[in-house]
């Protein structure tokens, strides 16, 4: 709807330049025209700033004692821009600033931040340079900074900690794309209508067609996507890896999700059941003591954790793992993925309507194995007789509305 | 052979074909009257209070009409098949007098037609807004989707209520837009201005007149003409149908889609005259639509007048003979003697008996009576859809879910917004689209100069 | 050479001389359809065959689609029906095939008879939509027979005279 | 691209990163997801709406705007609880004289539902509408949030301190302090009392109760030598005569009453016999609507009948007669039938003249009732107020003879008949504390409002009837800062505890010694946790003393001329409490069918002498009030609810109806609910609407709600149903009709088990998130309920037989409106059950038209959050009670009964996971778990053993409309009357 408006917008600024040509105004944008450009303009920005949105805020103040001066150079020393003479690899190559997609076990230099925002220097300092853990003091071994250096990146890192990260700017292609082939076909159409300016007439209708149909194609995808979020990975608060739990060393996804077998909801294990392990495994083999210690943190200070929930059903779907996993004794894996592979945990399957639908189309009932299914005298006497050869999930009503909608 | 010699001449005032275009396109030539202005205006008014309306059931919900949970369907259902009832006459008038080969339509068909076309746009606003989701009315097409798929009930009368409206719509748009294709080529050669000539000349597809084009022209008349003649039988039988599938009583009737159809015909027929009658007092297109044209369309009146009147006390007849203590209530208790019996007796009155004035000679040629008589049927057949949509619903199977129905003012508004919308349609047709078809005029001049063999030309 | 009539039988009176003449008539421009003329000019059109083809496989479509969706697809049960409710089907296969067969007809007019939006109108004659009735002739080019065509032309009642080298010019 | 997009954009809130800010939310959160599962959960139903509006739009301008769901888990995950499935606590409900025991459904520590307790002989698993709504009245925004002074907040630590030292100073100069309560039946609140008035002398302890048994308490010490209520066995009689006692709705013990007197009145399983009970009343309350045989009375009427008949029987018995008031009903057959059914008749009246209630006993006592039908073992505990005790206060309080009050449960500025100068004098108290829950009349005028939990919060022990011990436990911490009263009087008194403490304590000492199943008392204390209840059984039997029979036959007032206004107390707002349920105020009366307001019942003659139509506005004794006309109601007399016109209740219940408690008379030292010579005043052509929700009250002969006579049932099982015979031989079809290879569930209703009583509505509606949509919309016929209950009236409009249906959504197998839904929204399950997607719905209505039974329910309007509809829906506190398990609909959507379908998807998880066959039974929907009429019978078709599949076999079965060929799958078993 909003991209319609806008391709009007445009098309009236179009047409009000044509009439302005033709009419010989001395300018090319006269008062009613820059209205539409300011008001195209606005939107534009509108659309660009929604990510955009500055934190101008933290930027021009003083914060905590550090000045701005300090703030720059930190980031720029995090960043290996300072000093030029520095031999070692710059912070950043080890820390992200932010965490990305890819998984980086290094703590994030924002996680980092956050940890060491309401502590001092002295412990920020020790923490590079006498590391506890036997992985950091491997990582960290040999480095040795200016002082000076390290408060300058404490002032940046209680900055952004402050503040939060400056944006990246985000990628707006797509839309642009889309603006773009929204303005070819306002100019096909008035080239086919009005300018008759090419001789095949043929070309711009075939630009025609062809941005309806992207347009068309990519409000199809997006409308499509809009209630999904297959492969969503969001970074956890805890760089928790499914690999390394399940995969590596085996443990059987309900110790943890302990309720998937007789309740809708799988659970997310409690922190005391984290601590039955960390109790005791304290350093991981990849992230060393950095992330295992925000468990025990969160155990000490009583604050759970708030993880990102990636397996969002909307609200009018009802969901029971129970029936998945304790009655047709599905494996995790069936709708998870390889979770044993994962480390960064990702949505799996699309979650659509059509996916569950037609799984159960294809699954077998264990119809014999459960006594539940006495019920269904008819169908048994079908299977004994041979006239059914299994009973599918759909068979028994798996896809009525109101197994899932209530 | 052809019936026009007792009917009086199909063109007065012995016309050349230029003049026959000089004269029709002339309201589109020549400066707009005031009249036209301040018509425009009022009806521009109502269609915007029906926008706010429209706005006001968006933001808030279908609770801000009179409906209940008793009563599901009101007045916008009595709209839509009102507005599509009217909506038949412009393909009922082609086709059927082409069929019936009836020279004489071609004066009326194309303001016929052109009433089709909005009568049947504001008759589809109702089904639409009057969904609970309006945003989600994709559901009802049953494309491929995410969901398994899944797709729509094809048992429901309201989808094919839905195809056949579609359909309706898009078919009787092209049907009189192509048959307008000529007129505009005819516009674009002999209007004096560029803008007219360049406007004209694109929506005159490129037209020229030639025999190639004349041959498939035709042809395509010929197969449209054909099809349509069945969509006008099956649209309306399928919106009966919306009411004849379900149990309610006095809903639940065979007799429904012969009515429905009649019923139809029979509005569209009346509107069609209202709009004749006032395109020969403002445009004074007398020489083409004769006392003649308006005597036959009286004299139809007249039949399906009598349709209609059978149609009412067979319902009732059968009603009785069902021996269903529900019908029985319905239409006796409900309609004819009780809370509704006012709406029953106008619709009796105005549907069945108010038409049969038209067996006299001096009420059919004067033309303010027709007018009347015209809007009178109009109003009737409003109140034969408020018959049957209300006094069905409100008292129904259990006498404790009973309700009663009042439209609310959104709701009124409503319907005041498509009248202006029929109006503003209908003005912009007499100020810009030739009003009657052109092409096809020309083509009966020569008939009428067959019944006169002693004039020149 | 163009020949321009102020009215319908004129046109086909001279029409049928010059076809009699074995002149190759390039086209004929009238205000309304002459049959004649239509006739005449010994073309065909097979709109209404292919309409015809377009409304089997319209119905086809639609049918086999809804009983598909129904049937096949997803068998639903509503109000204790069977899920092949071919009666249902019916009404919406008649309406659907209408549209379909409208639709693809006029696209098929549109190309066939190349009236489509957009396209400039190629004029021989500016009242060919009004009142005039046009016919255009292709000459082999000698005088001779141009002169015996202008004759005929005129003597039928021809209004107007265009002579032209290239005709659409 | 996409991942990278979405973790940017959640970390994007630079407000989330600022770190002390992201802790205080992440705090908030934990906390928000322990209580309130709601909040975050209808933001997202938004979406849906949005979707196809700005579909684009939003997928290309704000493609990544994908909400951020948190996740958080518990840090330690109390044992009990298993996130998704709900756990069941066993609690009690008493409150202004009801008392019910329940089982709380509480998921992810949030009760969204009540229950009946199936263990509790007294309630067994049925419960009021009132009870049912009570879970709201936990999330009532007009709670108190916390302790207050003169409206500004205080600390419990300086009320403690300032209150006690108020106290100590009246106490000192021998002040008077009152403690102003309604019934306590807590014993050990009681201990506490008394330690309470030990400790401060001059104190004293009131209990009031609004619509007291006052009468019935004097009669009876007089009588029997004890202050109270006897225990009435309906279900042991076989002739009820009620005079004007509204047993099944209002009076003493509704539930457990409907209980017996259905037990009594069943006939599915091969009874011969059944209870006939005989009403004598005014107004037509829901138990004048069951009545076998109804006498409408004027109410200055009944003490002159009650005579006549005492001494018809009397007379019959041999017993001496007594003279005083005449009457000119003839009770000689009803004095002949009650003589014939000697012991097995109980005979009660409502009245609060104890000359009338003594001679009720005498009644009683001849026909030897005592100890069959009415026992004396287990004393009814739930009424002890003394309206003449309150009468004294209320004198003493206006004649500044008090110097402090503090007042527990009641609210006497609202209920007393001169609550204006009480508020004064109120006002000018040394010390005025109101121990109010949430906000009321007296609370307002009080110095001190200090709050007490919701009983959903706090513990409790209950003795409702004499040896019948209950638990109340908590179900959630408590969501406000309020203090159990006893609390604060143990803190006052110088000896804090906690509250649950002393009640283990009490139960260890006294009645952990008393049995012997259990050697531990941690094990006793848990069982009776687990079951809520533990008995102590008694056995009395009192000595009856007539010797006052004689004086009360003397003092019997006379019948009086002119007209007289009955006052009652509605089955919805009883006296008034908890006006500020949205709930119970949308719930239409049983009788009239009106909600969210009181009105006058007018005789129907008196309406068409005077021209009245239903809302026209009467004034009556100045007081302006709508009109309904109401068959039934006696001639000479109109009835009015109380309970209505609170101006301090809430945003709900401020200004609904007018308040009838100034009306409230007095005689022979109780309150008299009726008003004599009243003046009445047409007001012409005003109009006040009514929220009417059912406008047409005949069957129009229709085979509706089928019944018969007992003797013709007798006869023929099948009497009243001969019809079904002839629609059976017509149902053809063209289509077979369809297989269910498991389940085929059904439902049987019992309509002689059906009083009417709307309980099922609001058990629906708390189960269902069905939502409240206001006066207005009620009015405008689009009530949201589920379950309705159709109420026919037939017959003599001056005196009508009533028949009450319960209609919800039939699942019908041929359902019509499966068939018309253009978009699939409702088609029917393999298990029978006419499904209703939400999600696919757009709202077309053709289905509400197609329903026969119009049981579908369309949302006209966002009716959550949606400020134009400000009940419990629109702030997230009253959003706490929705059910996860039910979809909250959005505007523009029907919906409709699904036969509890979350409930039998549960059950059947369970059977599935535990590999074994559902039981019969097992599955019960919200209507029929809390029936107190076990009118409502839910099970599996396709199972011939299960009870439904019996009830459908029954002769008396017939489905509503079957000629429509519609093959429902509920059946109703027809009305059997016990006309004589």
């Amino acid at each position: 709807m909003f991209v319609l408006v806008f391709n009007l917008v445009i098309c009236q600024i179009t047409k009000d330049i044509t009439k302005a040509k033709r009419m010989k105004r001395p300018t090319l944008v006269n008062p009613k025209c820059r209205l539409y450009l300011l008001a195209s303009l606005f939107i534009f920005l509108f659309i660009c700033s929604n990510a955009a949105r500055v934190s101008a805020s933290g930027e021009s103040s003083v914060v905590d004692g550090h000045s701005l001066e300090d703030i720059r150079r930190g980031e720029r020393f995090f960043k290996g821009l300072l000093p030029f003479n520095f031999k070692g690899e710059s912070c950043v190559s080890c820390h992200n600033i932010l965490s990305s997609d890819s998984l980086n076990w290094n703590p994030s230099a924002m996680a980092i931040a956050i940890k060491y925002a309401g502590r001092d220097f002295e412990s920020f300092k020790a923490s590079i340079e006498q590391p506890v853990g036997a992985m950091l003091s491997q990582k960290h071994a040999g480095i040795a900074l200016e002082e000076e250096d390290l408060k300058a990146v404490k002032a940046y890192l209680d900055n952004m900690a402050m503040v939060g990260p400056q944006p990246v700017k985000p990628s707006i292609n797509q839309l642009l794309i889309f603006l773009f082939f929204g303005m070819l076909i306002t100019w096909a159409l008035l080239e086919l209508i009005f300018f008759r300016k090419i001789k095949y007439r043929i070309i711009p209708l075939i630009v025609l067609l062809a941005s309806l149909g992207y347009q068309g194609k990519v409000i199809n995808e997006e409308a499509i996507k809009l209630g999904r979020s297959q492969g969503y990975a969001p970074d956890q608060p805890i760089k928790f890896s499914h690999k390394i739990h399940a995969g590596d060393n085996g443990i059987d996804c309900k110790y943890c999700h302990h309720t998937a077998e007789d309740s809708k909801s799988a659970g997310i294990p409690a922190m005391n059941l984290c601590m039955n392990c960390h109790v005791i495994v304290r350093e991981g083999s990849q992230s060393g003591k950095f992330e295992i210690a925000k468990i025990v943190d969160a155990v000490d200070n009583k604050k759970p954790v708030e993880w990102i929930r990636l397996h969002n059903l909307p609200d009018h779907v009802f969901f029971s793992h129970a029936i998945h996993v304790g009655s047709a004794k599905l494996d995790c894996q069936t709708c998870h993925g390889p979770v044993e592979e994962m480390d960064l945990m990702r949505q799996h399957a699309d979650l659509s309507m059509g996916w569950c639908v037609n799984c159960h189309r294809e699954t077998d009932v264990k119809f014999q194995e459960n006594g539940y299914y006495q019920t269904f005298k008819n169908l048994h006497d079908q299977l004994d007789k041979g006239d059914l050869q299994a009973v599918k999930a759909q068979d028994i009503g798996a896809n009525d509305c109101m197994r899932c909608h209530y | 052979m052809y019936k026009t010699s007792i009917r009086g001449k199909l063109i007065e005032g012995d016309k050349s074909l230029a003049q026959i275009s000089t004269d029709i396109l002339a309201p589109i030539d020549a400066k707009t009257p005031k009249w036209w202005y301040v018509a425009m205006t009022v009806s521009l008014a109502m269609f915007g209070w029906g926008l706010y309306c429209k706005y006001i059931t968006l933001s808030q919900g279908i609770g801000t009409w009179g409906v209940n949970n008793t009563v599901g369907w009101g007045w916008a259902i009595i709209n839509f098949v009102w507005w599509i009832g009217i909506g038949h006459a412009g393909t009922a008038f082609s086709i059927f007098l082409l069929i019936l080969r009836q020279k004489w339509r071609t004066a009326i068909n194309r303001a016929a037609e052109a009433m089709t076309v909005v009568a049947v746009a504001c008759a589809g606003l109702f089904p639409l807004l009057h969904m609970g989701r309006p945003w989600l009315f994709f559901f009802v097409f049953p494309y491929p989707n995410t969901r398994g798929p899944l797709w729509v009930n094809f048992n429901s009368p309201l989808f094919w209520d839905f195809v056949a409206i579609s359909a309706y719509l898009l078919i009787s748009a092209s049907f009189w837009y192509f048959g307008m294709v000529p007129d505009f080529a005819t516009i674009r050669d002999t209007t004096k201005s560029k803008i007219k000539k360049a406007v004209y000349g694109f929506f005159a597809f490129g037209w020229v007149g030639s025999s190639k084009e004349w041959l498939r022209f035709e042809a395509l008349s010929f197969v449209l003409g054909g099809i349509a003649a069945v969509l006008v039988v099956s649209v309306h039988s399928i919106v009966s149908t919306d009411f004849a599938v379900s149990v309610e009583p006095g809903w639940h009737t065979t007799i429904f889609p012969p009515y429905f159809v009649v019923g139809a015909i029979f509005s569209g027929f009346a509107m069609v005259l209202t709009l004749v009658t006032l395109m020969r007092k403002l445009y004074k297109m007398n020489d083409f639509i004769t006392d003649s044209h308006v005597d036959a369309v009286c004299r139809i009146l007249i039949f399906i007048s009598l349709i209609m009147g059978t149609a009412y006390l067979t319902e009732i007849f059968i009603a009785w003979y069902s021996g269903s203590e529900y019908e029985m209530f319905t239409f006796f208790h409900n309609r004819i003697t009780g809370e509704y019996a006012f709406q029953f007796w106008a619709m009796f009155t105005c549907n069945a008996l108010v038409p049969q004035l038209f067996w006299f000679k001096s009420v059919r040629s004067r033309l303010w009576v027709v007018f009347i008589i015209s809007i009178l049927i109009n109003i009737g057949m409003w109140y034969e859809r408020f018959n049957i949509v209300i006094t069905s619903l409100t008292k129904n199977y259990l006498p404790a879910s009973w309700a009663g129905y009042s439209p609310s003012i959104i709701e009124i508004g409503f319907f005041i917004g498509t009248l202006g919308m029929f109006s503003a349609g209908v003005l912009l047709f007499f100020r810009y689209i030739p009003m009657i078809a052109v092409s096809e005029v020309k083509s009966i001049a020569k008939f009428n100069e067959e019944i006169q063999p002693n004039e020149d030309h | 050479m163009i020949g321009v009539f102020d009215n319908e039988f004129d046109l086909v009176k001279a029409f049928e001389k010059v076809k009699a003449r074995g002149v190759k008539i390039d086209e004929v421009y009238t205000p309304y359809p002459i049959h004649e003329i239509l006739e005449g000019m010994g073309k065909k059109t097979r709109i209404s065959h292919a309409a015809f083809f377009y409304g089997l496989f319209g119905a086809l479509l639609v049918l086999g689609g809804m009983y598909y969706a129904a049937v096949v697809s997803w068998p639903l049960n509503f109000g204790g029906k069977p899920f092949n409710t071919f009666p249902s089907f019916i009404v919406v296969t008649i309406v659907a095939t209408i549209l379909i067969v409208t639709l693809a007809t006029l696209f098929t007019f549109s190309a066939r008879a190349k009236v489509f939006p957009g396209k400039q109108a190629r004029i021989v004659h500016p009242a060919a939509t009004n009142d005039k009735f046009v016919m255009v002739l292709l000459t082999d080019g000698s005088a001779e027979e141009a002169a015996a065509l202008e004759r005929i032309l005129q003597e039928n009642g021809a209004s107007e005279i265009i002579k032209q080298n290239e005709p659409h010019g | 691209m996409k991942s990278y997009w979405r973790s940017l954009k959640e970390l994007e809130d630079p407000k989330a990163l600022r770190i002390q800010e992201a802790r205080e939310e992440a705090k908030q959160k934990s906390l928000l997801h322990k209580t309130k599962g709601s909040s975050t959960a209808n933001s997202r139903r938004d979406f849906l709406k949005t979707l196809g509006f700005s579909l684009a739009a939003t997928s290309l301008v704000a493609s990544c705007k994908r909400p951020v769901e948190k996740a958080i888990p518990y840090l330690v995950k109390p044992e009990e609880i298993t996130p998704g499935k709900a756990n069941y606590y066993a609690s009690a409900y008493y409150d202004a004289g009801d008392y019910c025991s329940v089982v709380v459904k509480v998921r992810d520590g949030r009760p969204i539902k009540i229950e009946g307790n199936e263990l509790c002989p007294i309630s067994q698993s049925g419960t009021s509408a009132r009870v049912q709504a009570s879970i709201l009245n936990l999330y009532d925004g007009a709670r108190y949030q916390g302790p207050q002074q003169a409206a500004t907040t205080i600390s419990w630590s300086d009320v403690d301190a300032e209150v006690t030292k108020i106290l100590k100073e009246i106490a000192a100069r021998a002040g008077r302090t009152v403690l102003l309560s309604q019934t306590v039946i807590s014993p050990s609140s009681k201990k506490i009392i008394q330690q309470f008035l030990d400790s401060y002398p001059g104190a004293e302890w009131i209990q009031y109760d609004a619509v007291s048994a006052s009468g019935i308490l004097v009669a009876n010490q007089k009588s029997f030598g004890q202050r109270a209520i006897p225990d009435y066995r309906f279900e042991k009689a076989r002739v009820v005569v009620s005079f004007a006692a509204d047993f099944l709705g209002t009076w003493l013990s509704p539930v457990e009453y409907t209980k017996g007197y259905t037990a009594a009145r069943k006939l599915d399983d091969g009874q011969r016999e059944m209870l006939r009970h005989y009403q004598l009343e005014s107004q037509l309350s829901l138990t004048g609507t069951n009545a076998d045989v109804r006498f409408p009375v004027k109410p200055s009427e009944e003490a002159g009948i009650v005579l006549a008949l005492y001494n018809a029987i009397a007379a019959g018995r041999g017993g001496e007669q007594f003279s005083g008031p005449q009457t000119a009903v003839d009770v000689s057959a009803l004095a002949d039938e009650l003589l014939a059914a000697r012991g097995k008749g109980i005979v009660i009246s409502a009245s609060n003249d104890e000359n009338v209630q003594l001679l009720i006993n005498g009644i009683n006592q001849l026909l030897g009732n005592y100890g069959e039908t009415i026992l004396w073992d287990s004393a009814l505990l739930t009424k002890q107020g003394l309206d003449s005790e309150m009468e004294q206060l209320n004198k003493d309080l206006l004649a500044g003879k008090v110097d402090a009050l503090l007042v527990w449960g009641v609210n006497p500025v609202y209920d007393q008949a001169n609550g204006a100068e009480l508020a004064q004098a109120i006002q000018k108290l040394k010390l005025s504390v109101s121990f109010a829950e949430r906000k009321d009349e007296t609370a307002q005028v009080c110095q001190y409002i200090l709050p007490e939990p919701n009983y959903l919060e706090s513990w409790n022990d209950l003795e409702p009837k004499a040896g019948q011990y209950r638990m109340a436990q908590p179900t959630i911490s408590r969501l406000f800062d309020s203090r159990n009263v006893q609390e604060s009087l143990l803190a006052w008194c110088g000896s804090p505890q906690s509250y649950g403490d002393f009640i283990k304590s009490v139960w260890e000492q006294e009645h952990y010694p008393k049995q012997s199943t259990y050697s531990d008392f941690r094990l006793f204390w848990n069982y009776s946790l687990q079951k809520g209840a533990w008995e102590d059984p008694r056995s009395a039997s009192l000595t009856y003393n007539d010797a006052w029979l004689a004086e009360a036959a003397g003092k019997l007032t006379n019948t009086k001329s002119g007209l007289e206004v009955v006052l009652y107390e509605s089955i919805a707002l009883g006296n008034g409490k908890y006006a500020n349920n949205p709930w119970l105020q949308e719930l239409p009366d049983p009788v009239a069918k009106i909600s969210w307001d009181n009105y006058a019942s007018v005789p129907v003659d008196y309406a068409e002498e005077n021209g009245l139509q239903n809302e026209s506005v009467i004034k009556v004794n100045g007081m302006e009030l709508p009109v309904f006309i109401q068959p039934g109601q006696a001639p000479d007399t109109i009835a009015v609810a109380l309970g209505y016109g609170r101006s301090h209740a809430g945003k709900v219940g401020d200004g609904v109806g007018k308040n009838l408690y100034p009306w409230v008379g007095e005689a022979n030292g109780g309150r008299q609910f009726y008003l004599e010579k009243a003046t009445i005043e047409v007001v012409p052509d005003a109009i006040y609407e009514l929220a009417l929700s059912q406008t047409h009250h005949s069957m129009e002969g229709r085979p509706i709600v089928r019944e018969a006579n007992l003797d013709e049932y007798l006869l023929k099982a099948n009497a009243g149903n001969e019809i079904r015979q002839e629609h059976l031989k017509h149902s053809v079809t063209l289509y077979e009709e369809m297989d269910f290879n498991g389940h085929h569930w059904g439902m049987a209703i019992d309509l002689n088990s059906c009083t009417g009583c709307g309980n099922c509505a609001i058990s629906c509606q708390a189960e269902n998130n069905v939502q409240v949509i206001g006066k207005e919309q009620v009015r405008n016929r689009r009530i949201m309920h589920w379950i309705r209950i159709d109420r026919y009236f037939s017959g003599d409009p001056a005196n009508p037989e009533v028949s009450h249906q319960p209609v919800m959504c039939q699942h019908c197998d041929n359902a019509p409106c499966e068939n018309v839904c253009p978009v699939a929204a409702t088609p029917h399950s393999a298990e029978g059950l006419n499904q209703m997607a939400y999600n696919r719905c757009v709202g077309t209505k053709y289905c509400i038209n197609n329903c026969p039974y119009r049981v579908r329910r369309f949302n006209w309007f966002q009716y959550v959050n949606n400020d134009r509809f400000d009940y419990n829906a629109n702030n997230d506190l009253g959003r706490m009670v929705l059910n996860p398990d039910v979809t909250v609909r959005s505007r523009g959507v029907v919906e409709k009964c699904s036969m509890c379908v979350q409930r039998i998807q549960e059950k059947k998880q369970e059977a599935k996971v535990a590999g074994r066959m559902l039981h019969d039974g097992e599955i019960k929907t919200a209507c029929q778990q809390s029936c107190p009429g076990d009118a409502i019978v839910f099970g599996d078709l396709n199972n011939p053993q299960s009870r439904v599949s019996k009830l459908f076999r029954n002769e008396r079965n017939y489905h509503l409309l079957e000629e429509l060929h519609t093959l429902p799958s509920v059946g109703y078993l027809t009305k059997i009357r016990n006309k004589a």
